[in-house]
């Protein structure tokens, strides 16, 4: 089900845990729908210097955060704001369908930790979309594969 | 993922045991005529068949032609409630089953609605538990059906099968239960217990995958679900799973013959689970009555942790486990067991359940109370659920 | 009954062969899992699924995730036919089939005027055939589905699938096959010859009994048949039988494969049959198309005699063929599909059907056509209608 | 499905064929049905010396026929009657519920035998049953095992 490379980052995951004093924290999902990503960013001069990340999830879940730091990591805020779900996917070799949605989580919680970023440091660009915190389960969870 | 696997979701399926397999390679090499056919080897295979519906009505303590074998539990559990529902429409359209249902018969029922029938879910207690007096309540002018599963596939809860039962028949009700993941496991009498049809699957007790039966009290109003050939005294359509049946049979009455000393067993295992557990971990609870359950079905709650990602840390220590119930897995949402007993989304997320069987020993509960407390922990460090209420409890 | 029997009654059913039972056998014991498990032995049964499914695609030149695994040929037809019905009655409500129908559609159908369809059951002409004319003409406004046989069971007659597939097409009406006589036997590919859903049945091409497939051509609007778990992309509840559906992937590989030399191995020895008894059996009749008809089927009348004393006398002889279609051999009414064809009562009563398979040799034939001749004549010299055909031929 | 008696029987009919200038000829059956039986006796003395048989029919026809033949000889006219298809079925150690017919075809033929017997020799009784020559198919045929 899994790719090898998802079951490495899940099994290993890479910059699990907290950065005291982080420059942007984001958290967003939601526990009813059963997983939340908790991104912590360490930014110097723009540049993204370290990620850290705390997340309840599935296997996928955990993976894509994982994957989502390392891809921050020595980014501009701006470049960090352009990855995007697919990106996180492929560079995980790809994701089942039915957990697609984990990677539109890692993506929202990049936009969100930078959108905290940017919010303590007076940088928030008014037309910001919002992350996608408390959708409801039901709009990510009931797909079908494929169908 | 080592070599060994410590197997413990026997309620998912169970392995074919030797003397089955035995029993039914014959069938599809040597002795694979068809039933219906009036040479030597069709009428050998006629009678292979009803010697499995000998053994099955003796298992159950109904005659032999109260049993008809079928393709799955699910479609044992389609046929006698869309059976009952459509041949008795003149009758009533009221349905009553409960909020813990497996999916064949929570979906059947469902769709039953879009079709103009009327269904009542009966919620369960905290245990996982409805009563007699319930269902009593519950029955109306028009109700036709009770159907409530005799032990559930996920909490391992054992409903009260006889005073419904006694209910049913006082109110001159169908009474169907989908006995499933109670074959083997308890003690069952159709007559004593008043149970009108009744759902079985083989793959749950040793049996192969892919046929199952339903008995039909004789004199029920039912009507046919798979349409064509006269196969099961014309009931059931489709040339006969012959050595799938065979097994079944076999696997019943080894299952029903030694039921006493495999539960004495399982239950040790059990019992030792869930105290050891109990004691070690933090955060967790037992889900489903703690003695009115199936003698293999442990299943826990995991604060702060989320269920898929215990499961495969389990597999990668070589334990196959499950949360929920493995028809369920390919959904996301929590399972709608742990939501009726009134867990909250996030906790009933983090669930975990281990069903022990014939193969299992001390020794493999040894080494899941060794490995499983490290995975929570490990997977707690990781959530920020728990720092939270780690930061909460700080304050 | 000697220790040899020549069986000859291959559109019953088939023995499994022995490459197709040793891929199933290690889904029983050791690979066991729960194809919905997440733990390395449910992805193992998972992905043996998938592979069957990609064999049973290619055999049709369909995609896999067209292909949906059910319990038997019977229930493919039931599901096809009554998940046409209902999910398309905004639509309409009527339906095309032929009077030669196998019961498993016949009794759908009929089924389904009980319940307020309308069924148009097309004649067929003396040899079984229907033309894509007859179906073009019989449909109406509110036809939603053409049901018609690839190939019949009785008489082996084959249908001109891909012009009635083409005037489906053209009407935008749903069109199913009935294939299950058809695979191993017919290259067939649902894409060229314009058909939407596609039975088979695993055991007529040396698969084990009890498991079956449908093709639903994507897009085809359909409703669910069993309801429950989440199995086959949530289209099909039931714990998948992954020892069965592997068989039915080997043996349709294999089948499919190997169909051109299979097939002139077949009509070899029906050729043969078939020229050999007209010649030295008098008043015999060959039911269905002399040409347009499966290779391994023949299907006779002897006139003044009854099948089943025939039957019976072939078994004692060692020979295990059928007279009809082995499902409705518990009932004594004469075939319908010779009926169909226009034969009188009496007649039909009279009639054998041989049909050949992998393991028969010339010396069958030769042995069968020494025996039968006699056989007829025995129970010619036993009946009061040769006897009064002859003395009504003296005078 | 057919016990060894029944098999026993079809296998090696006793009184297979035909008697010339019978005292009795009676037939049964429909062969739209698929079995007619023909029964032919030989009365000598009210006493039934001979009984031969042709039918068209199933296993169980055939067996039955045989058996019945057996049953009346050496019997009265009287005697032979009161023979049942109980009788001729439990003879046989039984017949499969779905061939019970067969049986009442075999009491018939007796009883049209010996009909003609008596009309050739003026002893008709007037209030005499028919026999059921010309039964629609449907009549016999669908009984569902046991159901
Ligand atoms: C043409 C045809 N359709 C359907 C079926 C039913 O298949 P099954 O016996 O697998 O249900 C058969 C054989 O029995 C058949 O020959
Ligand atoms: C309680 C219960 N009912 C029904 C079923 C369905 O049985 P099957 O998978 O054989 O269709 C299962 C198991 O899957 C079950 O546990």
């Amino acid at each position: 089900m899994y790719s090898e490379k998802v079951m490495d980052h899940f099994t290993n995951p890479r910059n699990v845990g907290e950065i005291e004093n982080a420059d942007g924290v984001g958290q967003v999902g939601n526990p009813k729908c059963g997983d939340i990503m908790k991104m912590y960013l360490k930014i110097e001069n723009n540049v993204i210097v370290d990620a850290k990340f705390k997340t309840f999830g599935c296997g996928a879940a955990v993976a894509t955060s994982s994957m989502a730091t390392e891809l921050v990591k020595g980014k501009t805020v701006e470049e960090a704001l352009k990855i995007t779900n697919q990106a996180v996917a492929e560079a995980l070799d790809g994701l089942p369908p039915i957990k697609m949605h984990c990677s539109n989580l890692a993506e929202e919680a990049i936009k969100a930790a930078i959108d905290d970023y940017r919010a303590k440091n007076g940088l928030l660009d008014e037309n910001a979309e919002k992350n996608a915190c408390g959708r409801r389960c039901d709009d990510i969870h009931h797909m079908h594969e494929e169908e | 993922m080592g070599d060994k696997m410590i197997y413990l979701d026997h309620a998912a399926t169970t392995p074919v045991k030797p003397e089955v397999l035995e029993a039914m390679i014959p069938y599809y090499t040597q002795k694979f005529g068809n039933p219906s056919s009036i040479y030597a080897i069709g009428r050998e295979s006629k009678k292979a068949i009803e010697e499995a519906r000998e053994k099955v009505a003796a298992a159950l303590g109904a005659q032999p032609k109260e049993i008809f074998f079928t393709g799955s539990g699910s479609e044992s559990d389609n046929w006698a409630i869309k059976g009952i529902a459509y041949a008795n429409r003149d009758k009533g359209n009221h349905i009553i089953t409960t909020a813990i249902e497996h999916h064949a018969v929570l979906h059947t029922c469902q769709y039953l609605e879009s079709e103009g029938f009327e269904v009542t879910y009966l919620p369960v207690d905290e245990n996982g538990l409805v009563s007699a007096e319930q269902v009593k309540n519950a029955i109306k002018p028009n109700t036709i059906l009770i159907t409530i599963m005799f032990a559930n596939n996920e909490i391992g809860v054992i409903q009260p099968i006889s005073e419904i039962g006694k209910v049913a028949r006082e109110k001159n009700i169908y009474f169907h239960t989908d006995a499933v993941q109670a074959i083997g496991n308890i003690h069952i009498n159709v007559e004593d217990m008043n149970i009108d049809m009744l759902s079985l699957s083989a793959h749950k007790f040793y049996g192969p995958k892919g046929v199952g039966a339903l008995y039909i009290r004789k004199g029920v109003k039912i009507t046919s679900y798979l349409h064509g050939g006269a196969q099961e005294r014309g009931r059931r359509a489709s040339t006969e799973n012959v050595a799938g049946i065979v097994g079944l049979g076999k696997a019943i009455e080894i299952a029903t013959q030694r039921i006493d000393e495999y539960n004495s067993k399982l239950v040790a295992l059990r019992d030792r689970t869930i105290e050891e557990v109990l004691k070690k971990v933090p955060f967790v609870r037992l889900n489903g009555d703690r003695y009115r359950r199936l003698p293999g079905n442990v299943n826990f709650s995991f604060e702060f942790i989320e269920g898929e990602s215990l499961l495969l840390m389990l597999d990668m220590k070589g334990i196959a486990a499950s949360s929920g119930s493995a028809c369920t897995s390919g959904s996301l949402d929590p399972s709608h067991v742990l939501l009726a007993i009134g867990l909250p989304h996030e906790i009933a997320h983090g669930s975990l359940r281990l069903t022990f069987g014939e193969e299992n020993t001390q020794e493999d509960v040894d080494y899941l109370i060794e490995v499983l407390p490290m995975i929570v922990e490990r997977l707690r460090e990781m959530s920020p659920l728990y720092e939270a209420y780690l930061a909460q409890n700080k304050k």
